[in-house]
């Protein structure tokens, strides 16, 4: 099979035939993979800009932008992103300069490191490392040390209650994302992104794609919750609770700045998208047809590539439709959901996963599944429902 | 190739660096960070030497992590010390608080 | 759990005894949660409000001195701008002041059109207040369905006064004119549009369970507390006290009409949201009464060109939106009054902000101001 | 020189830099954000020492905990933008000696005592070796790591609890 990391042997060999020292292709290859990665996360971070515009207008019966460029304002987000980048550089005087400046950049270095291992379709992977999901979870951690680092130093006390509710959330969802990750790991036996993926290429049953999605539905359920609060939208978006912290963390920047933190938003939902997506959702299986005229791999590629596409940004209108739909928890509320109920389920989910492949039985997957879940759900239910408090006693 | 030496002595650099933070530094925080730098400055040496002794089947990596795990878990409770302290004295400089020397 | 509470000058845990350190956050007069130009100074431990000062009087403008040099006439326009939200109710509640003063009886149809008009106006001040609300809660699309709403009531207004906000459209002795032909037909139409988005609201909204958990027991204020400042409206209902102008002190013709007056006993701003929704239906309810019952005849009594009460003072009171609204005027018998006072109800129930607000977290303090329901206008006069 | 070794100077100095502002530094937010930078070095290093898996875990364990929980801690402690006049305490001389004694005793140790070993070109995959380890070899140790996280658990909610 045709793959990227053949294709660069293939070229590095080319050069070495030319005579030409390895760090010259090794550097080209490296420009290229970047460029081609920012210019992907920036083309689809204005338009997934533009559809939560317009995903929000058609939830609240109205239009959205309709002007700019013609049809349906598609190129408001590049007038919005023109515009930012024409604004006036910003830094307030009692910041501590150096690190005000370097929070954007850590916070979007962060994101765009994580593409390293977005399996887009067969074979087509910057790097397929053996950690892949490992490295995945790993770096986008790294966005919470520039958020911190911002609302430090701001100095804005606006912005540091965002960085110290961040630095809170970020350690509390980080460690159920980890748990519900471990599941189809474990299923699969690997980390590696690509091999999770050809791990779900069978089907259930017969019937069912061999998505982890379906014996692992808690492991979703509870990956879907932590990825929503590691993004920061709502209902967990307590970082920048504009109604509360104004903006929170990034309340004093502007310009340049502010886009790459809002660019990063956006970059980031599309790589907990992504990993939900690889781990989950089937990565780039998908029914194709082979084209004529193409090669039965090129076909079987471009088809995982529409598909991978496909689904992350399913997800990602998921999200936009939770944030447009949903009121905003409370600090104590968003740590409590996750140290009492996603922390638990997601070990019991663990359990529950470990114990059946000992038992080598994959029917079990679902009836252990379908278990923890109504576990969940009853755990859920017999909850005490939203306390009414009576008349003068005080919480 | 790197000599082995070289990781050794990185690691050395660190770890002195790490001792004399933990030694010098007012703030209880920054000690706390001066013990992590000296941490990985042990790490540094255990996985450089997994790397080049491939006969002790990577135990160097294992301790490593052992080593972050019980940094994890010291660096928890020493900052859970630390707010205690602050709770109590309103500063976290270790030189002040010396209620128990005479 | 254990909470702060403010001693003197220090700050002590209820339990242990603890001194803490604090925080001094100003909210305010620029934030997009204090709707309007209110400042609140929060006092922090961590996110915990230890105690909140409201600062009032950037929307000061001296409404009470210029009603003393304006005839009774000349003051309707400037009580539009009391509660620019129920512009409507604030007219209603000060010729109904004056012509209590001179005990004038009005036109029976031109009674109808004013509870028609005020109720409708109770329609829209608690459709923007719960638009705004659930903005505050981070819902953002509650506040766009509000609004829809609130534009077709805001086109009856349209329709009727030609004014959209500020409609000044009672006069003391009746109405300037009568409904447009169009009009009665257009408000069943608006009415039998809107009962079916209550359940849409509640959706969106009451049925929400993160909702929910945000506004249930945060912000109480016990009865005794109520009564203590003086609340009034939904505020002083959501505590379980049954108080409603209306009802308690009937002015108008409101004890022509069946309604109920939903009482709510948890005192939280979930008591208080519940009773802002519930009087929406009961405001429908009146409306479609007084549509039915709606008499003809003139809508304007005979009055005399400059009106000059006789010597003598009134405190006459009505409920809008926010509650009780009342105006005490002493007349000289000449055509400017001696004395104009305006008791605002947002001014009141915000007094008891700070009592509400101790031991709550940054993010109750702004469900428990939403739930307070201010408009700046009136706090400040 | 060949690039693996130029890499290694670099990512040494870069270290060693982060590792002096953390020690030296005035302003203690700067020290923990040199800190994480110092960290994300030493991942670097334990990449280039074929270790990715451990790497990863330094980059989760490392900068997304223990350093955020480290600048959670400042936040709470000390005022914004607050720089102490004296960092350091009065024994200053006495460890610098103590750390450049050491310094130089590990130096010697690490050039003298220790052949010239280059290892193998490269490791196999390690992480399901180390996975294999840990259960096996070194399950007991393991178990008692193990233990020790949840004794730290357990002090820390207690010592941090306000009641």
């Amino acid at each position: 099979m045709m793959t990227f990391a053949s294709l660069v042997e293939r070229f590095y060999a080319a050069m070495a035939a030319w005579g030409i020292p390895w760090i010259v292709p090794t550097l080209i290859v490296m420009v290229i993979v970047v460029s081609v990665v920012l210019a992907y996360i920036s083309v689809a971070a204005m338009f997934m800009i533009w559809w939560e515009r317009k995903i929000s207008a058609h939830i609240q019966v109205r239009y959205g932008p309709m002007r700019v460029g013609g049809w349906h304002g598609w190129a408001q987000s590049i007038a919005d992103g023109i515009k930012l980048l024409l604004k006036e550089d910003l830094i307030p005087a009692g910041a501590d300069k150096v690190v005000f400046v370097l929070a954007p950049m850590v916070v979007f270095g962060a994101t765009v490191a994580a593409y390293v291992t977005i399996p887009w379709a067969p074979g087509l992977i910057v790097r397929d490392l053996n950690i892949g999901i490992l490295y995945m979870v790993s770096i986008s951690s790294l966005v919470v040390v520039g958020i911190i680092m911002a609302g430090w130093s701001s100095n804005n006390k606006y912005a540091t209650l965002g960085a110290l509710r961040s630095a809170a959330q970020a350690v509390s969802y980080e460690v159920p994302l980890v748990l519900s990750l471990l599941g189809p790991v474990m299923i699969a036996g690997t980390m590696s992104m690509g091999k999770l993926v050809e791990a779900q290429s069978g089907r259930w049953f017969g019937v069912l794609p061999g998505w982890f999605v379906f014996p692992q539905i808690v492991a979703f359920l509870i990956y879907f919750t932590c990825a929503l609060a590691e993004c920061n939208r709502l209902p967990f978006d307590i970082p920048e609770a504009e109604s509360e912290l104004v903006a929170g963390f990034h309340v004093e920047y502007s310009g340049m700045r502010f886009a790459m933190f809002f660019l990063a938003e956006y970059a980031n939902m599309f790589v907990v998208s992504a990993i939900a997506t690889t781990v989950f959702l089937g990565g780039w299986h998908g029914p194709w047809i082979p084209l004529p005229g193409l090669p039965r791999e090129v076909a079987h590629g471009l088809f995982g590539l529409v598909w991978f596409q496909v689904k992350c940004y399913f997800l990602i209108f998921v999200m936009m439709w939770l944030r447009w739909t949903l009121a905003r928890l409370r600090v104590d509320q968003l740590m409590a959901f996750a140290w009492k109920v996603l922390l638990p389920i997601s070990f019991a989910n663990l359990i529950v996963t470990g114990l059946v492949l000992v038992l080598g039985k994959q029917a079990l997957l679902y009836v252990g599944g379908i278990a923890i879940l109504l576990l969940a759900a009853i755990l859920l239910a017999a909850r005490p429902a939203a306390r009414t408090v009576r008349v003068g006693e005080r919480t | 190739m790197i000599p082995l030496s070289h990781y050794l002595i990185l690691g050395g650099i660190i770890f002195s660096l790490g001792v004399f933070g933990a030694l010098t530094r007012r703030n209880a925080i920054a000690i706390l960070m001066s013990i992590e730098l000296m941490l990985n400055g042990v790490n540094l040496n255990f996985i450089a030497f997994a790397r080049y002794l491939p006969q002790t089947m990577l135990q160097g990596q294992v301790f490593a992590i052992f080593v972050i795990t019980v940094a994890a878990a010291e660096a928890v409770v020493g900052l859970a010390i630390v707010l205690g302290l602050y709770r109590n004295f309103k500063t976290v400089n270790v030189d002040e608080i010396n209620l128990m020397k005479w | 759990m254990d909470r702060p509470i403010p001693i003197g000058t220090t700050v002590v845990m209820e339990r242990t005894g603890e001194t803490m350190e604090e925080m001094y956050v100003n909210m305010g007069p620029q934030h997009p949660s204090t709707h309007g130009v209110l400042r609140l100074m929060l006092k922090l431990d961590g996110e915990y409000i230890i105690d909140c000062i409201p600062y009032i009087g950037y929307l000061h403008r001296c409404h009470e001195k210029i009603g003393e040099n304006r005839n009774y006439t000349q003051i309707i326009p400037y009580t539009d701008r009391l509660d620019y939200l129920a512009s409507m109710s604030m007219n209603f509640g000060y010729v109904l002041a004056v012509e209590r003063l001179m005990g004038q009886k009005i036109p029976e149809r031109a009674e109808y059109m004013r509870v028609i008009l005020a109720e409708l106006q109770r329609i829209a001040s608690h459709l923007i207040w719960l638009g705004t609300f659930g903005l505050d809660l981070g819902n953002f699309t509650i506040f766009m369905y509000c609004f829809r709403e609130r534009e077709m009531i805001l086109d009856l207004f349209e329709s009727v006064t030609g004014q959209r906000l500020n409609y000044s459209f009672y006069r003391i002795g009746g109405m300037p004119m009568d409904f447009p032909e169009t009009f009665l037909t257009d408000c069943q139409v608006f009415l039998t549009w809107f009962k079916p988005r209550l359940p849409e609201y509640d959706a969106i909204m009451t049925d929400n369970i993160l909702f929910q958990k945000r506004v249930q027991g945060v912000g109480i204020s016990p009865p005794q507390v109520a009564v203590d400042y003086g609340l009034s409206g939904p505020m002083l209902r959501a505590c379980g006290i049954k108080w409603d102008l209306r009802r308690n002190d009937p002015y108008s013709i409101y004890d022509r009409f069946e309604f109920d007056i939903p009482v709510f006993d948890t005192c939280d701003v979930w008591a208080r949201y519940m009773v802002r929704r519930k009087e929406m239906e009961e405001s429908v309810k009146i409306v479609e009464q007084a549509l039915a019952q709606l008499p003809p005849g003139e809508v304007m009594a005979k009055m005399p060109k400059t009106i000059k009460p006789p010597a003598g003072q009134i405190y006459s009171r009505a409920e809008s939106p926010r509650g009780e609204i009342g105006f005490y005027i002493i007349s000289d018998g000449s055509p400017k009054p001696y004395r104009y006072k305006v008791r605002s109800p947002a001014y009141v129930n915000l007094s008891a902000l700070p009592e509400m607000l101790k031991g709550c977290l940054v993010a109750d303090c702004v469900a428990v101001l939403g739930s307070v329901d201010i408009v700046l206008g009136e706090v400040d006069r | 020189m060949t690039l693996k070794l130029g890499i290694f100077y670099f990512l040494a100095a870069f270290t060693v830099w982060a590792a002096a502002v953390v020690v030296l530094g005035k302003n203690i937010v700067r020290a923990a954000v040199a800190l994480i930078f110092g960290f994300c070095g030493m991942a670097a290093l334990y990449v280039l020492l074929d270790a990715e898996f451990l790497a990863a875990v330094q980059v989760l364990i490392y900068v997304g905990g223990i350093t955020i929980l480290l600048l959670f801690a400042i936040m709470l402690t000390s005022r914004i933008g607050a720089t102490t006049a004296r960092v350091v305490n009065d024994q200053v001389i006495l460890s610098a000696m103590a750390a450049v004694g050491l310094l130089v005793g590990l130096i010697y140790a690490s050039t003298s005592g220790i052949p010239a070993m280059s290892g193998p070109p490269r490791l196999p995959e390690t992480t399901p070796f180390l996975g294999r380890a840990l259960l096996t070899t070194y399950a007991l140790p393991f178990e008692a790591v193990s233990v020790l996280l949840l004794a730290a658990m357990v002090g820390a909610i207690i010592l941090a609890r306000k009641e």
